[in-house]
């Protein structure tokens, strides 16, 4: 594999020095790798090497049937994997134009905010933890687990669920879980303040953070940022807001923005989804309608040829899923994935340059990137 | 006796080491060498009752000064040595004529002092060694009769610092 | 012949031993504090609640294998641990832990020596310890070793300017450089220094986290930034070396703050007399006491703190922490002079 | 006495046959150490702490020294990528 991407000439510049930081380096989130060419301790330019973790899931998804897939998007964000199963199967119902019973698209919803918290919670131990602030990272596993056992208690699994099926969902809530998430809900409140009282306030955080990786909003869009490092510049595009999907349109729900586009206001806007997706699962669950959980699917999914693109808000940003069916094989004949850390570490070259090496696993936590889903 | 011991033994250490600081090829193995060597020169000190003076000697330049060698070694890391070119014997005979030349006179001055024992120095005594309160006298005298060649040094201090600064600032 | 030999030899092998049987069992303490703090249970396997924990850490360590890199300079990488490790063992020579006191019909100082200097040899011998982190990262040849060791070494110089000048304030108020004439003067002036110095105390602590590069300032090992800052090449016995280096200088700063500012191994309110009560506590215990408060708050901190970055580190060094001590320095000469 | 002129003259030896301008003041501050010792052995041998103070100026003249020193080092190598001090000559050519 040809790697050697850092620009030539600098071997004989004795004033930069060549960092090659991963792909087995603690804090860059899996097996990403960036080589840093520093002055000192300023970095002047960098790359960013991926692909240590392809496993060609696009790829193999078109030799696989229409329901197999499910189980290969468990794989891509394997911190959210119910938000890809969710995702991919609203793609192909969109393909199919199959109609999702309505307590389903609940359901799905307040699976995909547990989602969204507990992949929120990955990301706010990790990047505290970045910054040297460890304690945090165990809290926030520590409430990650409960909703690894919400998650259990519905489909038996705890990381890759493959919960969902297309058309609805694989089986109904067990009684008592409703209770359970609110009572969880009640629960997390308490604990996101915890976390704040950790970070936000605290002053070798703020100079940590402020000023730390600015992006104008325009900048952001220019570079395909999407999700919280794009809202942190101020842009507030959110693909539940502007292209509802599953039961977002009937929930009520703001959605945060940041002004000065900095890893704080990054971290801030997370901070306040976490109270967003509290908001949404306790209307989603108190409002859980009656009915059944699978549509009309037909036995032999085989859709129609012809080609959609669906995006829906991971936790990450903007996932979004482009499939092609010929409408003769019972498999994708193109499937294709946009993902959110995919697009979103792109924008790490421009964030880290100037900043120092402290500054640049500070960066990478705020872009909050899943290996998985960017090599798939 | 036992005095004497410890200093011929510090001495030799002194000796040996100064000579590896000179002769060792690999930079940052004579730093080494040289901060043994002043760890040593302190130990000297203190055996001559100045544990003032051995303190400072492994703060300033054990803690402080050979650091800064240290540093500069590294950055300008080089593994290549920087002596492989150039005929090296162009002032090696130079250098070992001008040692031999102070050996010489200091082994005339030798002689001189032992024909002629002791009259100019009565050695007056070794009696008034201080004890304790080393670091008092010392003080004492610095901010006394010296002090005027103490705020010189002072300013040359600052002066040293203010010139470290602008030439090891790449961009002014 | 006992007197002169015997009894300080038996001081040495104690207050050795002692030293390194603490610095493990600070490794476990610091473990089971950080995790009480993060609802953990931390070590329990290894004995109860795991209390035999440093033990298998020290055989573990003792018996894995001990990898020098090929490239590396082999003599200064072995060299590298032991002089870290050796400062932070010598400067308990005058760490007073008690005063002299009567033990078998001998009078017995529970302290090594009392030199004169003994504040300035604490400092300069704790100057000598930044050679062996400079030397593990230029030794290791590699490059996030020497990333950490310039860092290292920076942060030290400059922390030690400012921690020394502060040192000289309380030395004012002493009038002695010497750790028992220190712990003295504070029963004399009936005050303890942190009372009449809380700008020093502040100075002293804040400098002394940053030289034992403990968190919110422990850039030189920033396991995130760095991997393993200067000891990411080390195994074995060498870094166990410098991880026991690390434990012993959070024990010595701690104990120097105890000796400056809180009256060493007086009890609370040594002149009241209605407290005479407290005397019936040995003195050394009050010592270990104190010092435990603060290796206590050391962890506490590392549990609570994000870490500085490196510029930022320096800038609280020289724009911050040195301005003050010269400040608290100049304002202490000039309350000395106008009370003589 | 014989100790510092020895040290003294391994630091001249050193001065004049080292190519290597950090080695070179790295002798320096062995003589200047020379100077020191024979300072404190006379201050020692008469009893009084003039000689010592005398050491710690030069101490201090030594740590100026180095300090300006090394910065020029510094420099040099950054415009040069030497530092053989035989190619050292700016201002003959």
């Amino acid at each position: 594999m040809e790697t050697s991407a850092v620009h030539h000439g600098s071997m004989f510049d004795t004033n930069e020095l060549v960092l090659n930081m991963g792909p087995q380096h603690p804090s860059t989130h899996g097996v990403l790798r960036v080589v840093l060419r520093l002055d000192g301790e300023k970095v002047v330019d960098c790359d960013v090497v991926i692909g240590y973790l392809h496993r060609g899931i696009e790829k193999l998804s078109e030799n696989r049937n229409w329901t197999q897939i499910v189980l290969l998007t468990d794989r891509m964000d394997y911190v959210a994997a119910a938000t890809s199963n969710v995702g991919y199967c609203e793609t192909v119902e969109k393909l199919m134009q199959l109609e999702v019973p309505r307590r389903a698209r609940y359901i799905r919803t307040i699976l995909m905010e547990l989602q969204r918290i507990a992949s929120h919670c990955l990301w706010v131990g990790t990047h505290a933890m970045d910054i040297g602030a460890m304690t945090v990272f165990l809290y926030a596993f520590r409430e990650r687990e409960l909703i690894l056992d919400l998650f259990e208690e519905f489909c038996g699994a705890r990381l890759t669920y493959n919960s969902m099926r297309i058309g609805g969902l694989p089986q109904d809530i067990p009684p008592g879980w409703a209770k359970k998430v609110l009572e969880f809900c009640d629960i997390m409140s308490h604990k996101i303040d915890e976390y704040e009282e950790l970070l936000t306030h605290n002053r070798i955080w703020l100079e940590r953070t402020k000023g730390i990786g600015v992006i104008s909003g325009a900048d952001a869009i220019g570079l395909g940022l999407c999700g919280p490092a794009l809202r942190g510049s101020g842009v507030a595009r959110d693909v539940r807001k502007d292209e509802p999907y599953a039961a977002y349109d009937e929930m009520e729900f703001d959605v945060p923005v940041g002004t000065a586009g900095d890893t704080y206001d990054r971290y801030l806007v997370r901070m306040e989804e976490f109270r967003q997706s509290l908001r949404i699962i306790r209307q989603a669950t108190e409002g859980i309608p009656e009915g059944p959980i699978v549509g009309k699917v037909p036995r032999l999914i085989k859709p129609a040829a012809g080609e959609t693109y669906h995006p829906i808000e991971s936790p990450k940003g903007e996932l979004g899923y482009f499939i092609v069916s010929d409408g003769k094989s019972t498999n994708p004949y193109r499937f294709r994935v946009r993902p959110p850390s995919f697009c979103n570490l792109q924008g790490l070259r421009r964030l880290v340059k100037g900043h120092l090496v402290a500054d640049v696993v500070a960066l990478i936590g705020s872009i909050d990137i899943v290996l998985g889903e960017v090599d798939r | 006796m036992a005095q004497a011991i410890a200093f011929y033994v510090i001495a030799a250490c002194i000796l040996g080491f100064g000579v590896l600081v000179i002769s060792t090829k690999d930079t940052v193995h004579s730093v080494l060498f040289l901060v043994l060597d002043f760890l040593f020169v302190a130990a000297l000190y203190v055996l001559l009752g100045a544990q003032f003076l051995a303190a400072i000697q492994v703060l300033v330049y054990a803690g402080g000064i050979v650091v800064l060698y240290l540093f500069v070694v590294m950055l300008v890391n080089l593994k290549r040595p920087p002596e492989a070119h150039s005929d090296p014997h162009r002032r090696t005979k130079l250098g070992f004529g001008l040692a031999a030349a102070v050996l010489v006179e200091l082994g005339a001055i030798a002689a001189y002092g032992y024909a002629r024992p002791a009259t100019a120095f009565a050695m007056p005594a070794a009696a008034a060694m201080p004890v304790s309160g080393n670091t008092e006298q010392v003080g004492w005298l610095l901010y006394t009769s010296y002090l005027i060649p103490f705020e010189i040094a002072s300013m040359l201090l600052l002066v040293a610092m203010i010139g470290a600064i602008v030439l090891a600032k790449r961009e002014l | 012949m006992i007197d002169e030999l015997l009894i300080p030899l038996l001081k040495i092998v104690i207050v050795l031993n002692a030293t390194l049987v603490a610095v493990t069992y600070m490794v476990l303490l610091e473990r089971k504090v950080i995790a009480w703090a993060q609802s953990r249970l931390g070590p329990m396997r290894v004995g109860p609640y795991g209390v035999l924990q440093p033990i298998a850490d020290a055989i573990k360590l003792m018996i894995k294998e001990d990898i020098t890199p090929v490239r590396a300079d082999r003599w200064v990488f072995t060299a590298a641990p032991i002089i870290s490790m050796v400062p932070a063992l010598i400067v308990y020579a005058v760490i007073p832990f008690g005063p002299t006191i009567h033990l078998f019909g001998r009078s017995v100082s529970l302290y090594i020596t009392d030199i004169n200097v003994g504040l300035l040899y604490i400092v300069s011998v704790a100057s000598v310890g930044v050679y062996g982190i400079i030397l593990a990262g230029y030794a290791s040849n590699s490059k996030y070793p020497l990333l950490a060791s310039l860092r290292a070494s920076a942060q030290l110089i400059s922390y030690e300017v400012a921690v020394t000048l502060t040192l000289v304030s309380v030395i004012l108020m002493a009038g002695s450089l010497s750790m028992v004439e220190i712990v003295n003067a504070q029963y004399n002036q009936h005050v303890w220094f942190v009372f009449a110095q809380p700008m020093a105390f502040v100075i002293v602590l804040i400098g002394g986290l940053a030289e034992t590069n403990r968190a919110p300032f422990d850039l030189p090992e920033a396991e995130q930034e760095l991997t393993g800052g200067f000891h990411t090449e080390y195994s074995g016995m060498r870094f166990a070396l410098f991880f026991l280096a690390e434990y012993a200088n959070m024990i010595v700063v701690s104990s120097v703050v105890v000796t400056l500012f809180f009256a060493g191994w007086l009890p609370p309110f040594p002149n009241t007399p209605a407290l005479h009560v407290l005397y019936y506590v040995p003195s050394w215990a009050w010592f270990l006491i104190k010092s435990f408060v603060f290796l206590y708050l050391f962890i506490w901190i590392r549990a609570t703190l994000p870490r500085y970055r490196y510029d930022q580190l320096m800038n609280i060094g020289w724009k911050v922490l040195i301005p003050l001590a010269i400040v608290n320095l100049v304002i202490t000469g000039i309350v000395k002079v106008a009370l003589i | 006495m014989l100790l510092s002129a020895s040290l003294f003259i391994i630091g001249v030896i050193g001065v004049m046959v080292r190519r290597n301008i950090i080695i070179i003041f790295m002798s320096i501050e062995l003589i200047l150490n020379a100077v020191n010792i024979n300072l404190v052995a006379f201050s020692a041998q008469l009893g009084n702490q003039i000689g010592q103070v005398f050491a710690v100026f030069v101490i201090a003249v030594a740590a100026a020294e180095a300090a300006v020193g090394l910065g020029i080092i510094l420099a040099f190598y950054r415009n040069k990528e030497t530092i053989n001090i035989d190619e050292m000559n700016l201002m003959r050519s």
